[in-house]
């Protein structure tokens, strides 16, 4: 695959909305950018409308409202085989009476390509996905991760523009899923391809993305990197859909200094936008409460998971639970009572 | 212990099953073989050296296949657009299309009489605006043709619609995406992959042409296929011999092809 | 754009099945509403008022629905075994098993002959251990009923055996580990989940009882049922309305049964 | 449910194998005891023969040689609805004509329990998983984290002497999967019953295993808490299986205060058993290796991973390839160099 004969492309979603047949809505009216060669995942829990948009991008459905561009060409009206995409499935979808070279060719030869051009892409692709020694099986006779590269080659083999992914890792057992994670960010990296990539699973998404579109119930929640949506998330939703987090209850009080954050075990400056007394809650990631010997308030340890690299922790203080992670040299049992401290500065007001 | 409990119970079945339906099967085959007590291939020789009766079968090969294949493109037709279509009506017209699999052959047959036969709607039509009747051919093998068409179709389009509904729909979409139209996502995608069912409705399809007899009884007049003229034969001539033989005939090609798409199948599997 | 083109192209065929269809359905139905030029329901009066039409309307009833249960038992109780066993000659018995399935009904009937007819091999037999010859049902209802059996289970077997063998074997096993017995296994949650295709099974069992002919024709003598009186009524009285209004009453039950079956898997499914 | 009424039992493999009518070898022969109470997990790749064993536990597969008993009772040759056993399967398999509470009774229903105490322990048991407001519906009208929790109460309405668990929560969503997976583990907690639970995914093993089984091919790797194996894998094949690893290439060499480590780009005192000098290769946790400001070694970065909670750094340093874990608050890029220091107690020697 010679990286210049790839053409990235931009898409341009305007307004677009989809409601089915019985009446649900699916989607509600979504504009959304995706610039030429980025990575953009569309993260959210099931149903929540990141399929439906990727299908309607791939032309596998149509919106109920708005219009669809890729480049400069509004595709809305046009059926798949005419938007110049590729798509990935979620159960690979080979073709299954095909072995692989030819799932791989089929595309190729739909055009016309000359044979020896094909001869020359095919053994490409088969070398780029490491597919060479099982060139002439079936896909019955795969692993699901060797369907998966297969399902990519096929995509690839028909110099797409766009390429779309509807959670492609899924299907696969976690220790290869983290293996695929990796050597698809790369690929990426080496095929500057637009790719819009859906999934639930916001570890995929954050090793994987550019830009992270959150979804929930027909709406993006917020748009941004990785760093972006897991530091600084927008509502309560994002904060708690990705990474791990700490729901608190908290009051916003006066005092001399300005606002103070009254967590009930312990206050803090308020930093939140909103300048009003009220009952709110915040949200802490258990990375940013850390053990410590003299300051900070006391916990009383209720349970401690070994999860190899790190302990999780879930401690209370003032009635209020507490999810921190702990390194695995950490001495630390059930029942402690612990010194615990948090970084002010990364409490999130969502 | 568990395996034992089944055996016992099932063995009698089983015995059962062997006398009913194997006893009558090595009867009518020894009967075939025999030509006044004694053992004879006679009654075979019969039916490939009698100009009759090789023509019979003849009719009855071709017109089994005929039927067949022209059964399954229209049938295939048909389910593929009942199957990816919804339109008001569809039920309506999916119970109407299922009527012909419950009529007896002899309605079937004299249906085709109804519209084709000599005071036949079509031939008064044709009179009435040509001055000449033509399209008599209720008794002619086309006659024959339509009928079977007409019982075979639905029984096909039942099949082929289940099979093309349960179809993996994204094995299509994903030929749509890396560039099929949609007429090439089913030629090279769908087809290739639902070929087992095609092969199986087909076989029936024959087997059920091949030895039909109710139609072709009503309809049979100028020409003769394999059951009429084993009916023939043993009703008329009391030709016990030859009707064995010609029904063990009948038999043996519906086995065959039978026999036949099942290795075509496992063998497309295999490689 | 997409759906004219698939418009354009099977409009022509909807129009074809529409005329060959329905239309000799129509005339069908409309002349067994006639007599001797008027429109009249005497024919149908007839069947239910003329003690030999009703009586041959009983019997094709329950011939049927007695058939299409015994067959139902005993198909499943051999497709559970074969589908949850395998044994040397598997294949073979397969074979076998299907053999009727493209057997003319005539040869059927001739089969029954064969066994039970007065020089049949079990009345001989009985004549030869008893002295009395018992066992000739060939020409009586009887005889009718073990050939519809001879061919129905087969077709039932296949139909339940590939049911069977797609049912997902962790339910049975989830039953299993919770305390069933294997008999409890099938009782409780295999039957009430294959439901649906033992009634489609036995609906397209009543139906091909109900209109079978061939079979009846070799074998009927003492008594009718509805597809022989037909018969007798277009050929022998040429009674054409007769025999049109004994067409129509079978193919309402038939169609009625298939209405009915659907209704009932659908509101289960609804439940 | 009383926790009282639950009487647990130990289990005790004791040479099973099992062959395949193929001649393919699932299993090696094992011995295995399970004490009563414990929750033991299988956890190894597909094909591993975990699935196997558990199903031979069950009695819905037969083993080719060897015994299983429960409690002191022979069960080789028992059915498996006369062994005791609860069995949750990946897929669920819920009966689908029977609504939630029939699928629940359906077992006390085969027991011919009393009205009264059949209707009790209903109302108990939908109460324990959150299901009376779904006790009407059909299995198709839930959720997969919904049909799983009735899958469980299905089976503790047996009152199991043993629960088996064959990939629970395989079929569900990422975040679903770590919420149901915390109360499973507080289930077993509560309910105190022998459990084997099988699983490929090493982070759920951890979280809910008193001790951890790792299977390969047919035969037990390694038996030991999640702290024994996570920390001291005794084969390469447990290192990199459970958790993330480095594997190094190194040599040991002869000095004068005992052997040395020789990694190429670093040397460290030898701690293995091995006396012999000899090419070895050794594992090392990506949290066993951290930044520093001047001791240790240098090393380039390759590519910097965010995760949310910490940053995946790979680095490379003499030719081998180094992946580390640093805070989310760190500072670093693509191409820097970096100083690293590797704690050298905690160096695997597998």
């Amino acid at each position: 695959m010679e990286e210049s004969t790839v053409q990235s492309m931009e898409i341009a979603i305007r307004g677009v909305s989809k409601t089915f047949q019985d009446g649900t809505t699916a989607l509600q009216p979504i504009d959304l950018q995706v610039a030429a060669g980025e990575v953009l995942v569309l993260l959210g829990p099931s149903g929540c409308g990141k399929s439906t948009l990727l299908r309607m991008i791939a032309g596998l459905e149509q919106p109920t409202a708005g219009r669809i561009l890729i480049g400069d060409r509004d595709v809305t009206q046009l059926p798949p085989e005419k938007r110049g995409i590729g798509f990935v499935f979620q159960q690979y979808a080979l073709f299954p009476t095909m072995t692989v070279e030819e799932n791989i060719m089929f595309g190729m030869k739909l055009r016309k390509i000359g044979k020896q051009e094909q001869k020359a892409k095919l053994e490409e692709l088969l070398a780029l996905m490491n597919l060479t020694e099982l060139r002439k099986r079936l896909p019955i006779q795969l692993s699901g991760g060797q369907q998966q590269r297969v399902a990519i080659a096929r995509v690839l083999a028909t110099d797409p523009m766009i390429l779309l992914m509807d959670e492609p890792l899924t299907a696969l057992d976690a220790k290869l899923k983290e293996h695929l994670r990796l050597e698809l960010a790369q690929l990426f990296r080496k095929l500057h391809i637009t790719t819009v990539y859906v999934t639930h699973d916001q570890t995929e998404a954050m090793a994987i993305a550019d830009r992270i579109v959150v979804m929930n119930k027909g709406v993006i929640e917020q748009s941004g990197t990785p760093k972006e949506i897991y530091l600084k998330p927008k509502s309560s939703f994002v904060a708690q859909f990705v990474g791990q987090v700490n729901r608190l209850r908290a009051k916003v009080k006066t005092a001399e200094r300005g606002n103070v954050l009254d967590l009930g075990f312990y206050q803090l400056p308020y930093k939140g936008e909103s300048r009003a007394v009220a009952d709110i809650d915040v949200f802490l990631r258990p990375e940013d409460v850390y053990l410590t010997q003299e300051a900070g308030f006391s916990a009383r340890v209720q349970d401690v998971i070994f999860l190899g690299d790190h302990y999780r922790v879930i401690a209370e203080s003032g009635g209020q639970k507490l999810v921190i992670d702990v390194g695995n040299d950490t001495l630390i049992h059930e029942g402690d009572q612990v010194q615990l401290e948090i970084r002010e500065d990364k409490i999130i007001y969502a | 212990m568990k395996r034992m409990g089944v055996a016992v119970f099932v063995l009698p079945i089983f015995l059962l099953f062997a006398f009913f339906f194997l006893y009558p099967l090595i009867v009518l085959v020894v009967a075939s073989f025999q030509r006044g007590g004694e053992l004879t291939a006679g009654n075979y020789a019969q039916i490939i050296t009698n100009p009759q009766y090789l023509h019979s079968l003849w009719n009855s090969l071709w017109l089994s296949l005929s039927v067949t294949l022209v059964a399954l493109v229209l049938s295939a037709v048909l389910a593929f657009f009942l199957a990816r279509h919804s339109f008001p009506g569809k039920t309506l017209y999916f119970t109407l299309l299922t009527f012909p699999i419950s009529f007896p052959g002899v309605v079937v047959g004299f249906m085709i009489i109804i519209l084709f036969g000599s005071t036949g709607i079509l031939p008064m039509l044709s009179e009435l605006l040509t001055g000449e009747k033509k399209l008599v051919f209720a008794y002619t093998i086309a006659g024959i043709f339509l009928a079977y068409l007409y019982f075979e179709i639905p029984r096909i389009v039942m099949t082929l619609y289940g099979a093309i509904k349960d179809f993996d729909q994204t094995l299509e979409e994903a030929a749509r995406t890396i560039g099929a139209t949609p007429w090439q996502a089913i030629r090279y995608v769908v087809l290739p992959t639902l070929y087992p069912i095609f092969l199986s409705a087909g076989a029936l399809a024959f087997s059920t042409s091949m030895s039909a007899f109710g139609t072709a009884f009503t309809l049979a007049n100028d020409f003769d296929i394999l059951p009429i003229l084993m009916y023939n034969e043993f009703t008329l001539n009391f030709n016990i011999e030859v009707a064995s033989a010609i029904a063990v005939v009948i038999g043996l090609v519906c086995v065959g092809i039978n026999l036949g798409y099942r290795v075509l199948v496992e063998k497309e599997g295999r490689s």
